[in-house]
């Protein structure tokens, strides 16, 4: 797999300095120098949202730290957690007097540092709750949805919670708008070929010229099956059939939709796929928002893409409509 | 015996040579159904926490504390998080016992494994029987309580965790999802502590 | 090379289908039935912008109908020029009665099409001016700049031109600001992997796994010279060298700089170039406006990025900065 | 011989079926230097223009429009658009020839391949020598006046203009980058005419 990178060790970091540099309205920095916080923070007194996770999944993490979004970003090494330094930083980077709530995917080493952070911001007197992006089908059965994995549907858990913060709620009406939208969001994906974290020397996976992985993890984890590759208009079918029932998705319900590249699917791939999306709700009578479609959540240069679904209520729907701005997403 | 900065040291010197041979093993084993970075993520931590200057520390409790921060800098992966999590653990049990007025000596290992033990299960959440890293501590902590307290034993203790939670399902992360598939496999996290004590 | 498509026949209506089924700012129409127009026209009396070209390169072209880009696009088959009759009604569809520019790449068929429906237009009365884009520095010598092929760098010119019909000139003056962008910009690619055109049985070129193509086409054509696969720094450095000369580019100007993925390289990799092209404009004394950085044109699947340079002067500088809106390209 | 709509249609499934066999040879001749689609590309355009039912016309010049109409609406590509432009000649000199009360024959072609050449040449921006198909239908041209005029003669014209052009730089497209490397090699374009007459 060729990548067009220097040394491998500086990926993080060449990656970060590239991005800020681009993009006035992001700041690196922290004790950790892994921390990119707003340029122009939120006015004091609104509750800050700090979020975090590895590498290798642009624009996730770092690029949803914006106006309605979040406040900061901890990062880690290519698909590893974010340090407790830098999920401190980001907790600090996110407060404005208000308390800040942590956001981020239900991985493993993301969890203890974030609790570890917790632990001592608490005692800056910073208050912090936590929500955890669950929206992978894939990673745990219905009745353990608790401890299924964040995928691509915490954006749009992002843009709930950030417009929910925006509008001036308290920390825990900002967290229980995002355990609502955390809760009525599902995600499945689907990958054709695999990614190569640059100081590896292969590949996360080995998949044949003809197979897709359905249900994989965004880091390469084995799926819930493996097929032959199917048509476009199949593997939508398929990814409804997972995600409609588990949101009792029916007639006359509202829905945003996020149609996902996973990195080396080219966008015209992804409009295929949404065509078909698109006209099976309508079929079904369930409306949605405008979606979402393009690359918001990747592993590098996989290739393949996930359907995320959030369910509506008329508060999510003010939520997920409300103005908001960062590098990847705006809505006016 | 005694454990200085200086023995402290050197075992973290063993570890990181240990990590450096078993890298694709590890890797490989965690690609079964995890994203395959074990090895090279223990690679890079041990490395870290070799060069953490252990050697040059007034006591024991510091020479642990410098391999903890070290560990804490260059990752916040799962196993890496709970290595800094031990190795803290070391630097505070340490640090107990030098404010009793003493240097901490090997009789004192069972309690820290021990300590060790339960402080990884609260920070990763995960139970002894859930096929983890947990295990491998418990293991260790039940053999050094009975004794003698050697790298013998040590090992004999992550390996004889192998071989019994191998045929059991693995029962934290993703892996979960595939627990059939886990059966008969080894945990990753579980495989390097045998490693690392080889 | 695997596609998450469904017949290979229908991959183009697939794709528009499922573009302005999410996008309700575009419409698909026209006698052929293969032109992209805006839902909300621009107003009577403004020049309009018709372009098109091939499909394969979202979001280039349709993606940059909108307000302040282009009025309608016509679309070709992968890598095919448009059809005169889809030319046809994308210069219909943009004329608001002040006459239309052809804005496109300059490619054999679609010169030959274009040219076929300037000529029936005219009979329909619409005044049509023709500007075509020549940015590839790679494709003639500098002293054949007029048969240089137009890659990337189009978008930038789509911006300033959009810009200066938005501000209400003339079709002549609407020309004249979009030949003066398309003299000031140029652009360059790397290609580290090929693409496959979707009715193919294989990839549409073949390059080895330590190599590179410095200069290849955007569909796949040879470059100026293929070498072993170097650092991402090095490519940044040469693609610079290249482009600075071209332009008498000297410390105090002021550039407009489009750091783009041909599809496949992930996000992570252009802020590693954009970082060190950043550094060398600074280091050079050499301004430049945020920079632009992301997928804008691609060949599908193809692995690789491009860098394009527009040198400003007050004028350009005030159209690539006046606001515009597209589904692909804000500027606000 | 006159030439009718059936002599028309006849003519386009000959050209369809050698572009079936010719498709990989001219797109492996197009990758050479340019997108590797002419073969591809050109299949689909004379299986189109086969199958525009130019056999159910009741005139040649409509029989030859249909054929044209379809091509123009199945591409956009360089080569196609001008196929599409040899086919609306060929419709254009054949209503003139109807005008005037007959209907075209053998002895026409020379005149109506002349005007091609001319249309193509106009429509691409391209000269004699800038080794494109523009040349082979110049070659054409001149074999065909000469006579005798037949599908043998054409064969050579299309063969000795692939010959005759062969060791000449490319001048057109993105080839003419690569001038010395188009030396040697056949034009995509030119070698489909030649395989179209084969
Ligand atoms: N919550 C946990 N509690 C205890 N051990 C864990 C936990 N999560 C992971 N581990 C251990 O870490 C190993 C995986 O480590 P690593 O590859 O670093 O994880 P990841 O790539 O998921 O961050 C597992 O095999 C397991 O032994
Ligand atoms: N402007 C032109 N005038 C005459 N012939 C041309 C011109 N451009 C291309 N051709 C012919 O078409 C052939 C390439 O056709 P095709 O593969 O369809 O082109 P593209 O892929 O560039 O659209 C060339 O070999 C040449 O013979
Ligand atoms: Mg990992
Ligand atoms: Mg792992
Ligand atoms: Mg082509
Ligand atoms: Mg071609």
């Amino acid at each position: 797999m060729k990548k067009l990178i220097n040394d491998p060790n500086n990926y993080v970091e060449e990656m970060l300095a590239g991005l800020v540099s681009a993009h006035a309205s992001l700041s690196l920095g922290g004790e950790s120098g892994r921390c990119v916080s707003r340029s122009q923070p939120a006015p004091s007194g609104q509750v800050g949202i700090a979020t975090g996770g590895g590498s290798g999944h642009l624009p996730l993490f770092t690029g949803y730290v914006g106006e309605g979004f979040t406040d900061a970003c901890a990062i880690g090494n290519v698909f590893e957690g974010p340090t407790a330094q830098s999920c401190i930083d980001a907790i600090r980077a996110a407060d404005h007097g208000a308390g800040v709530l942590c956001l981020y995917g239900n991985y493993g080493g993301d969890r203890m540092n974030f609790d570890t952070a917790i632990e001592m911001a608490e005692l800056d007197d910073i208050a912090c709750d936590t929500v955890l992006g669950t929206d992978d089908v894939a990673s745990a059965a219905p009745e353990e949805g608790n401890k299924r994995r964040g995928v691509a549907g915490i954006v749009l858990v992002y843009k709930a919670a950030g417009a929910a913060a925006a509008e001036g709620r308290d920390l825990a009406g900002v967290a229980a708008a995002a355990r609502k939208a955390n809760a009525a969001t599902r995600s499945i994906g689907v990958a054709l070929a695999p990614c190569q974290v640059p100081t590896a020397d292969a590949p996360n996976f080995e998949i044949a010229d003809n197979e897709m992985e359905f249900g994989m993890g965004i880091h390469g984890e084995p799926g819930i099956w493996r097929s032959e590759l199917s048509s476009a208009d199949k593997v939508a079918d398929g990814m409804l059939e997972r995600l409609l029932p588990e949101l009792d998705v029916k007639r006359g319900d509202k829905l945003c939709v996020l149609v996902n590249g996973l990195g080396a699917t080219p966008l015209e791939e992804l409009y295929i796929l949404w065509r078909r999306v698109g006209e099976r709700l309508a079929q079904a009578g369930i409306e949605y928002l405008p979606p979402v479609i393009g690359n918001y959540v990747t592993s590098m240069e996989m290739a393949g893409a996930s359907l995320s679904l959030m369910k509506l209520d008329d508060e999510l729907e003010a939520l997920m409509t409300a103005p908001a701005k960062c590098p990847f997403w705006s809505v006016s | 015996m005694s454990i200085g900065p200086q023995a402290i040291a050197t075992f973290l010197e063993r570890l990181n040579e240990n990590a450096a041979a078993s890298e694709q093993a590890l890797n490989a084993a965690d690609a079964r159904l995890g994203d395959g970075d074990t090895g090279s993520m223990l690679r890079r931590v041990m490395a870290a926490m070799a060069h953490a200057g252990a050697g040059g520390a007034e006591t024991a409790s510091d020479a642990a504390k410098r391999a903890a921060a070290a560990a804490m800098k260059e990752t916040g992966s799962s196993l890496g998080s709970l290595v800094a999590t031990a190795a803290m653990t070391l630097a505070r049990k340490a640090k107990e016992i030098e404010a009793s007025g003493r240097t901490p000596e090997t009789a004192d290992l069972p309690m820290i494994v021990e300590a060790i033990r339960d402080a990884i299960s609260a920070r990763g959440k995960a139970s002894v029987g859930d096929k983890t890293v947990v295990d491998s501590f418990d293991y260790l902590t039940r053999y050094l309580a009975q004794g003698p307290v050697s790298l013998e034993t040590a090992q004999r203790a992550a390996n004889d965790a192998l071989d019994q939670m191998r045929p059991m399902p693995c029962r934290i992360g993703r892996a979960r999802m595939f627990a059939e598939r886990s059966i008969g496999s080894d945990d990753p996290g579980m495989l390097a502590v045998a490693k690392l004590l080889d």
